[in-house]
């Protein structure tokens, strides 16, 4: 693992991997899409339905980015790796990205399903403060110009925040709210038919893909970055 | 005119620049409002009753807590004095830092703030006032928490004494700028709109001479 | 830069704190002329640096410029616009890069100076994009000597110039005042270190 | 331990001196709970309703704006470095602050939230609720503020961005402390204040330790 | 005072801002010994003081004390303990008296010096119940030498000891180190001024 972890060797990894991974996400979103609206509406929701298989994907990876976040949070203070440190932060503006969506398909759908845009109930709330997370994140990295000192300062952060995470996920269960329980991965098989389960399916690798895609295009970005400025640096003196 | 132009974009150079005060007075706003209900309880009909108030108050405190080193920053490493004997008057000098308090605070806050109100269930017809007051009356804070920041120039833990002195001085604003919002939600007719404006208006007027010479008495200490 | 022909000090007396640092005080300082203010610590030379500034001002006596063409200025403002001021605190700002710095200075004070000349004067050129806090010590005061070069003010002051520089800076400081002095301007230096050059003395006891 | 007794008496000496943040912690925690009202409208039914969740967030942002400058007042005139060569292990120091933070913050909160209470017209039975939440929860803020505080050591506007880091993380300390005074309103049994108390406990647990890692890479840098 | 038998610096490189300060420093201090660090602005004095403190990590190489029974100290947190400490900031509390911050010190240090007397040494016993904010630079200076001296710690390092000092507190400066390397204790000193006492050299280009 910690070979392919030299900042040179991901350079030349990512960018034979990076058309492929961008092709594969385009024609999953595709096919996803198609089949989104190819389903039939739900008896009860009607078309509606059909936001959830925008929602719920973007609610997905926009948890799995803070785990990945925090992962490689974890693995740039142990090992300390420059290439974690830039995962890390480039992850951050993804996630929240995804974190906005599904707020905002999330609230589209309330309208129709609940009578309201928000509603306070447990998950809705942790999920904001999910974006709030990234939001502080992100200012954090922001504010202190140093770059290993912020790096490892946000590591910090992102890994103190973790704690936000099972609450989220848990939410649900500890306290009786208006959003939907578990229902698709859940122990004893989804409460889904399978017409609605298949386009979630591909949508789900679809968002995947586009989100390893722009964090890969990120990275890469960020590394030829730091060296401009390293080389800068090397010059101011 | 360079020289006003000069000084109110480096303050907001500053204000947008990494760790400036923009970006995250926006956010403190938003985490003070969405703090609120986890405490109050999560009734719509209370949390819209009461979105005028905790938005306006929130609205405050943002400003506020951007205010605090206004001058502060420029006084511990000795800007403040180049910047006296710079060509403006005192009395210009502190306006121009002011407007950019404004227009890097009060107005991203009032354009932020029918967001907030939506997750509040805040009555639609409630929006306009709510946008016109807080407008208004963020003006008022910045202008007078301008006076504050300079009187508090000297003292070190300036952070905590500024919201002391300014806050009352801030609550005619804060009565009548919810007030406006709360005639707005039952559609009644109101006096607070025109009351927010006078108020805002001698504040603006006001604050710079205060504030000059509040900040003139510390640097000759 | 509009040229002085003296500033002169009068009988001055400076209170600080209820106590008395100094009193009747008086020096004279011709056009060209380097005026500088030595004396033990706390014997008062920032405090007399700030009352010519018009920074603060003094239990009495009086500080006034007289202008080549006879005028005169006693106000404390009007003052202030002649003043090129170099304080003990650097009044450099962490989020702007040097050159920023400078040209927000040089616009703010209206100097019509080039600040990437200067900036490579004071021997910053290559640092001039850096942000500010991977500066040393002596290399936020070569900034500081960079923006009181571009104020293009004809009265310098100048708290302890030589405190952080090394060896050259020291030099580059003497050169920066002769230069300025040649050039009929009027400058007032307190420090603890011999500059090297030609002035009158003042001692504070 | 006499090093550990030196350097709680100096902070709490530092924050009770003029200026210092004790009693303006105080001022403002009260300022705050009075500015609400005013927007809110004078409802003693409302205001008894929410009550629990202004104090809460009041007291929150009372505390926070204390932390601020927990270490940074000190970064910034180079105490710190004399601080961290001294005989205590940086865990200690920082945990030291925190005491002395919240002896000085949380505590006194506390013991004025009553009297904050009366004036919104609190159901009585609730007082013991909100001055047992307080007193554990206040615990945890001060804890996971300093963590706030220590990761935001070197950036000199850190005011607003501590509130945007720590607030995220405190929010089950608000859910949990006001849950625990509304359902003593209501009468019913609520695990929120055990909930409250395992989160306080952790907090206290964990922080020096990320706290200590914050200043120290801080001051490395 | 615990005596040193002596300070090394191995192969020490520097990294600020992803740049390369110095690389391959070496050096040794025996004790009762004095080395100065000289260079340019910019050249890494501040910075190397900070890596033998321990308060930041060098890229690479070792910092090591030995102790008189022939121990040997290498990791930062024990080498800490030894180390007094003369910043370039003056690490001074506005809102406490010089005593009090006095007293502070000697208790967190655990010192048992005599306070007052310690006062009286650097010239301040007038000043000692002053708020500090009254203080000129110099004065806030020689507070922070009476720290240094109730620290009690053998391994002095200081950073530009002599800026704001007038001439009397430059020598009281050279008396003080004269005074502890001849107790056993080693002191190493970046400054752009000579001390005026016998001293071993560094230069960092
Ligand atoms: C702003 C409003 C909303 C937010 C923040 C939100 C948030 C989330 C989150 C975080 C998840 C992922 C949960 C997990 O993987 O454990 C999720 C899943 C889901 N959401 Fe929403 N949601 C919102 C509105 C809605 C609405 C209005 C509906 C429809 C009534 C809905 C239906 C679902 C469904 C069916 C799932 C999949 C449940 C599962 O199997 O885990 N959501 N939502
Ligand atoms: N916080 C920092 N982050 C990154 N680089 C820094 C930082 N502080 C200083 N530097 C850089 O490291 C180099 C050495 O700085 P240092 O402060 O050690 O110099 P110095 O020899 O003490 O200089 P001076 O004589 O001016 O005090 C400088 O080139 C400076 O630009
Ligand atoms: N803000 C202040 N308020 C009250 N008294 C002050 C203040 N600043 C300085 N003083 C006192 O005024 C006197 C003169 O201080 P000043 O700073 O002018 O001395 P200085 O000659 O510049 O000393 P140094 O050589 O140490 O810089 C000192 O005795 C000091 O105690
Ligand atoms: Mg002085
Ligand atoms: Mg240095």
């Amino acid at each position: 693992m910690l070979e392919y972890a030299n900042p040179k060797r991901f350079m030349d990894l990512s960018g034979a991997l990076l058309p492929w991974l961008g092709a594969v996400a385009a024609l999953l979103l595709a096919v996803g899409l198609y089949l989104s609206f190819a389903a039939p509406p739900d008896y009860q929701q009607g078309d509606t339905v059909r936001i959830m298989f925008v929602h719920v994907p973007a609610a997905w990876i926009a948890m799995m980015a803070y785990g990945l976040m925090a992962l490689a949070s974890l693995v740039s203070l142990v090992n300390r790796h420059p290439l974690a440190d830039v995962a890390a932060k480039s992850a951050a503006p993804f996630g929240a990205l995804f974190t906005a969506l599904a707020l905002i398909t999330g609230s589209l759908w309330g309208r129709p399903m609940w009578g309201t845009y928000w509603v306070w109930d447990a998950r809705l709330t942790s999920f904001l403060i999910l974006l709030f997370l990234y939001l502080g994140y992100i200012a954090l990295w922001n504010a202190i110009e140093d770059e290993t000192r912020a790096a490892r300062a946000c590591a910090i952060l992102a890994l103190v925040g973790v704690v936000n995470l099972p609450i989220i996920e848990f939410s649900v269960q500890w306290w009786s709210t208006l959003h939907q329980g578990e229902s698709i991965v859940r122990a004893g098989g989804p409460l889904i038919a399978g017409v609605f389960l298949w386009p979630l399916f591909l949508m789900a690798l679809g968002y995947t893909a586009l989100f390893f895609t722009l964090l890969l295009l990120r990275m890469r970005t960020e590394i030829l970055d730091r060296r401009v400025r390293t080389l800068a640096l090397g010059r101011g003196r | 005119m360079s020289a006003w132009r000069a000084l109110v974009m480096r303050d907001i150079r500053l204000a947008t620049r990494a760790g400036g005060s923009a970006m995250l007075a926006l956010a403190f706003f938003a985490a003070v409002a969405v703090l609120l209900p986890f405490g109050v309880g999560t009734d719509l009909k209370v949390l819209g009753r009461i979105a005028a108030g905790v938005l306006w108050v929130a609205a405050v405190l943002a400003a506020l807590l951007a205010l605090d080193r206004l001058f502060q920053a420029d006084f511990e490493d000795g800007s403040l004095d180049l910047i006296a004997l710079g060509p403006l008057p005192l009395e210009v000098v502190v306006l121009a830092k002011m407007t950019a308090h404004w227009l890097t605070t009060g107005l991203p806050l009032t354009i932020l703030s029918p967001l907030m109100a939506l997750l509040f269930g805040l009555e639609p017809r409630a929006y306009p006032a709510l946008l016109a007051s807080l407008a208004v009356g963020t003006l008022a804070i910045s202008a007078i928490g301008g006076i504050g920041a300079g009187l508090t120039l000297s003292i070190r833990r300036g952070g905590l004494i500024l919201p002391l002195l300014v806050l009352p001085l801030l609550s005619p604003a804060v009565i009548f700028g919810a007030g406006a919002v709360l005639a707005a939600i039952d559609g009644l007719p109101s006096a607070a709109m025109g009351l927010l404006a006078a108020f805002a208006f001698t504040a603006v007027v006001v604050s710079p001479f205060a504030a000059a010479a509040a900040v003139r008495l510390n640097l000759a200490g | 830069m509009a040229a002085l022909a003296s500033l002169e000090i009068e009988n001055l007396a400076c209170v600080r704190g209820g106590r008395l640092v100094f009193r009747g005080l008086g020096a004279r300082v011709e056009g060209g002329g380097l005026l500088t203010v030595e004396g033990a610590n706390g014997s008062g030379k920032t405090s007399l640096l700030r009352l010519i500034a018009g920074l603060s001002m003094p239990q009495q006596g009086t500080v006034r410029l007289r202008t080549n063409g006879g005028g005169e200025i006693a106000e404390p403002e009007d003052r202030a616009r002649h003043i090129g001021w170099l304080g003990h605190q650097d009044g450099v700002k962490r989020q702007l890069t040097p050159l920023e710095q400078l040209r927000f200075f040089a616009e703010f004070y209206g100097g019509t100076a080039d600040e990437e000349a200067t900036l490579s004067r004071v021997g910053l050129s290559t640092a001039r994009d850096l942000p500010i806090q991977y500066l040393s010590a002596g290399q936020k005061k070569r900034l500081a000597l960079a923006r009181l070069q571009v104020s293009g003010r004809p009265l310098w002051l100048l708290d302890e110039p030589l405190a952080a520089l090394d060896v050259e800076g020291k030099s580059l400081v003497a050169d920066l005042i002769g230069a300025h002095c040649a050039a009929g301007g009027i400058a007032v230096a307190a420090t603890h270190e011999s500059l090297g050059i030609a002035c009158e003395r003042l001692h504070l006891a």
